[in-house]
């Protein structure tokens, strides 16, 4: 039974219109949906807010090509790949973009509130840090926080009134448009298993209002629904499906493909100005579609990334990614 | 008849790797980041730790990886893990008290064992915008101890960080912004803090009532003197025990051919 | 590599000491540690505070053998076998026991709350109902709320201060000394497979300052470990771990055996007086052990019970209990 | 020509399947408790509904059981599920507001659609101590609309029920308790409220404005004026809209051939 949840890649782009609030599935730099990624950036999508529990190689990809506006998250990089996000750092420094930092907790928090559809979440984290600094509530200080998709506050303390715990942040739910993920298998009808480490996806999924799964592989429904103790987001939390086989290139994904760090290692080291990730943008992403992409990368490096199946991984990917 | 490795067989790194591996105890739920630190638990769990319990912050839960993960969201984390899952669980188990140990890295780091990894400069115009926290303040707020591994550069051990990503011993208390100690403000949360700073110099420690870094052990090669001058502040040397033990032929062997065989964290030293 | 967490049912009853609060793996009549539950019948254990997401066949012979002075929940009952708890509700009327009502999800997402080391959990449920009667908060009553293990308060009111979304219920952390599970399959350094629902198996382990695992069979470690993503429970967080076949019974359990109906259907219909429930247990519970218990219970009861491996319930039990 | 049974082919149990089946519409997402609710949901799911979302409580997510669970904790209940999981799951979807409609029972409603499956008699000295609330007022608070279905005696319709257990469209404010509509407590988590009261003798709905119950259809067999007399509060009959309709032909054969064979929640009705 199919039920019409089935589009392209650029369909799943264009869902995804100018100034809407994006965050994704994956961990750093695995499992980015970077073909819908190279989409949004080939439809010149603008005046994006990403909500990140983490950030990688997508939020530079996006920054860099001046998609992005607003940028909630804690952290942004390459891993070993490229030290920190330099597209970021440059829009930052040129004071294009606002950033709001949060903790990787604080973060990971306020999905889960949202996805639970509490307004907000009790954490004790990062208490004494610049993060919880009056002076540095950026979207307050934009004059963005109108208490409907933005909180009227960054965080609040409280004290617990039920055991005299002391000192709590209560943080805002992250209410965002759209989540877009990129995972193994899904199917016909939305139900996604995700394989390994799962990372903050279910929450995701369910926080947003909108969400997009890019599988490797769009599998019989019924397949899934065999285990379905072994699946991790039901069919109903999830809006659209895209088949993209190597969809989170250069990113990685367990079971499928490794992290391509020698491509990273080059975004990082040309993208650290402008004329540099244009010139990057120009060679990989515009006048590409995906097939073309996976074409220009070739058979030797996809063959090389590719994983084990006994080890989830790749053993012939150098990690160091020369 | 030691089995230490001689000066010209090990680098900065194989001794920073090796004192922090020599934090660990046996049997801890440790919290490691991405890096050197993934390496010196690694060590730990082949050497004197062999039943530590990993945690990934991405989402593995005593993890065995039987080679090094290039970050903790890699698929080489979960080979003989107990759990994959995700970051739900590992921020849970953090918060919930199941932490003994964190492993972190920074850029900057104060005398109160502040840490810094958001920014260099003033935060709203800032000279250099870094990674941001990641979970460095999670992983500090929640463990019982934590352990930063740190290059030491005279710009990175300040008066005062250019922003504090990860708590010390005394931190600023909001709105105010004055500083007070740690315990202060975690209430039934405080689990304790900062138990070393490993810098490529030596190794630096915390008075818990006070707040204040001394340095503990200095490195082969270096004095505490020269250390002193190394440190933007007033450094405490007054409580140094001597030299940092040095890594044993055996300790290099597993970085080298087991651990980081690609040099991909720790390079190999040129033998001489 | 083992560990020393393997214990025997007899050591596993002896950990729970009177007076402790407990709380328990399962749902209503499915995944119930009913093993242990005898032997702690057998030993005479008082004064037990139950803290439980929902009651069932357990919370019912634990209550009619007189081993409970407080039940914090939100249902029992037998379902189809047995329409409410009769024991429980005998000893209310003779006010043998404290009640304190909560509903399913306040339950749960109090145990969520202490599975993550908050002191409360925010919901929106129930509001308006005599679940927040301040006349009915029963502990407050007893002058039992210590703000130790006993939260001050039964729950608070407070206004979302983020989005304006208006009145939220706190509820405090469910803090529970022991959690006694019952599932599949366990590993002898204590990585827990549930198979099918886990119901909120992982955050009561995650709740309790002890977590003890009663499983079907323990597993070699390293089995559950190459599938480290069909894992629903951590090594570190399992303290002991006791191997007992049919361990659950007369309670069911996902892909090994159904609930036994007529067992409870009995159970239901002969201990609404206490003189029936003092029979039942001469005859079920008190000189027995496990082994004798099956030897009771005989081949052909368990062998219709069995489940089938396709379907992972039984085909041949009659689901009314006849 | 009319596919619809005679009245000595169904019996009560029957009709009130049916009608509540007929409350759900395709593609929604539907919350069912364990018994009845659980038989009429999948009757709909069978007949007019093929795409509903079914949700049972203990965790499975869009379950498609072959056959009649048990209670929502039965194995049952995964055989051909999106995914099977726990109840943290099936509750923030609930409270996330993904869940169109939810399927309940009760054991005493009021005229405002309060219901009771705590307790009878006073709360603190009760005459009789019932299940407890079980989901019941959870799922009422985080559905849509409910539906709930019960048997019809004078002493279940009351004028106050000894414990409101699950929220109708009036509830009380704390700490006073009085009687406020219950979207001045909801706030932003106000979704409607009971839709349907379904007893063996009507079907009652509620003017959700004033919050009061009114009688909508009536089972054949039963009058209007006869309703009112069977409930404690002034029922408001003004509003009736005819007999209820009756099950079909079909609709009992799947009750009594695929659903419930074995009459565990149904039984059947000796033909005549």
């Amino acid at each position: 039974m199919s039920n019409g949840k089935r589009i392209t890649l650029q369909q799943a782009a264009e869902i995804i219109k100018d100034g809407s609030s994006l965050t994704f599935s994956g961990f750093t730099i695995w499992r980015r949906p970077m073909a819908i990624i190279f989409e949004l950036i080939r439809q010149h999508r603008k005046n994006l807010h990403l909500i990140e529990v983490n950030g990688g190689s997508q939020t530079e990809f996006l920054v860099g090509a001046g998609c992005v506006d607003i940028w909630e998250s804690c952290w942004v990089g390459h891993e070993l790949y490229g030290k920190y996000g330099a597209n970021l750092s440059r829009k930052v420094a040129e004071k294009k973009i606002i950033v709001e930092d949060y903790s990787h907790a604080e973060m990971l928090f306020r999905f889960t509130a949202a996805a639970s559809g509490s307004p907000y979440a009790i954490t004790q984290t990062s208490l004494g840090t610049d993060i919880h600094n009056p002076e540095y509530d950026m979207l307050g200080r934009a004059g963005l926080r109108d208490g409907k998709r933005i909180a009227k506050l960054k965080y609040q303390f409280t004290e617990d009134p039920f055991y005299g715990a002391g000192s709590q942040v209560l943080v805002p739910a992250a209410k965002v448009d759209i989540a877009v993920l990129c995972v193994q298998q899904v199917g016909e009808e939305g139900t996604v298993r995700v394989n390994g480490q799962y990372y903050s996806d279910p929450e995701v999924a369910r926080a947003a209002d909108i969400t997009i799964v890019m599988a490797e592989e769009i599998v019989p429904e019924e397949y899934l629904r065999r285990n379905a103790d072994q699946n991790t987001i039901a069919s109903f939390e999830v809006d659209h499906i895209v088949e993209c086989p190597f969809g989170a290139h250069p990113t990685g994904m367990f079971g499928r493909y490794d992290v391509d760090g020698a491509f990273l290692k080059n975004f990082y080291a040309t993208t650290r100005t402008q004329e540099g990730y244009d010139a990057f943008a120009k060679e990989w992403i515009h006048g590409l579609d995906h097939i073309s992409y996976l074409e220009k990368l070739g058979w030797p490096r996809m063959l090389k990334l590719r994983a084990n199946t006994a080890m989830n991984y790749s053993p012939r990917e150098k990690k160091g990614g020369n | 008849m030691s089995n230490y490795a001689s000066p010209e067989e090990y680098g900065l790194a194989d001794l920073l790797c090796c004192a922090a591996a020599h934090e660990v105890k046996d049997n801890e739920v440790v919290f490691a980041g991405t890096g050197l630190p993934m390496v010196a638990i690694m060590l730990a769990q082949q050497t004197h730790a062999p039943n530590l319990k990993l945690i990934f912050e991405a989402g593995t839960l005593d993890g065995r990886p039987p080679e090094i993960p290039t970050s903790v969201g890699d698929a080489r984390c979960e080979m003989g893990a107990s759990r994959a899952s995700g970051l739900y669980d590992a921020f849970s188990i953090a918060q919930r008290g199941y932490v003994d140990m964190g492993f972190l890295g920074g850029a900057e780091v104060d005398q109160y064992g502040n840490v810094n990894t958001t920014c260099i400069g003033d935060y709203l115009d800032p000279e250099l915008r870094l990674t941001g926290s990641g979970g460095n303040p999670d992983i500090n707020s929640f463990a019982k101890r934590t352990v930063f591994i740190m290059v030491h550069e005279k710009r990175r051990f300040v008066e005062n960080v250019s922003y504090i990503t990860s708590p010390g011993w005394r931190v600023k208390k909001w709105p105010g912004g004055e500083f007070v100690h740690r315990r202060e403000l975690y209430g039934a949360a405080y689990r304790g803090g900062p138990s070393a700073i490993i810098s490529t110099l030596g190794v630096f420690r915390f008075d818990e009532q006070d707040g204040h870094m001394y340095l503990d052990t200095y490195h082969s090669g270096s004095t505490p003197d020269e250390i002193k001058t190394q440190c933007q502040f007033d450094l405490d040397i007054s409580r140094v025990k001597g030299a940092t033990e040095l890594p044993t032929k055996e300790e290099l062997r597993l970085i080298h051919e087991l651990l980081d065989p690609d040099e991909i964290f720790i390079p190999k030293t040129k033998k001489s």
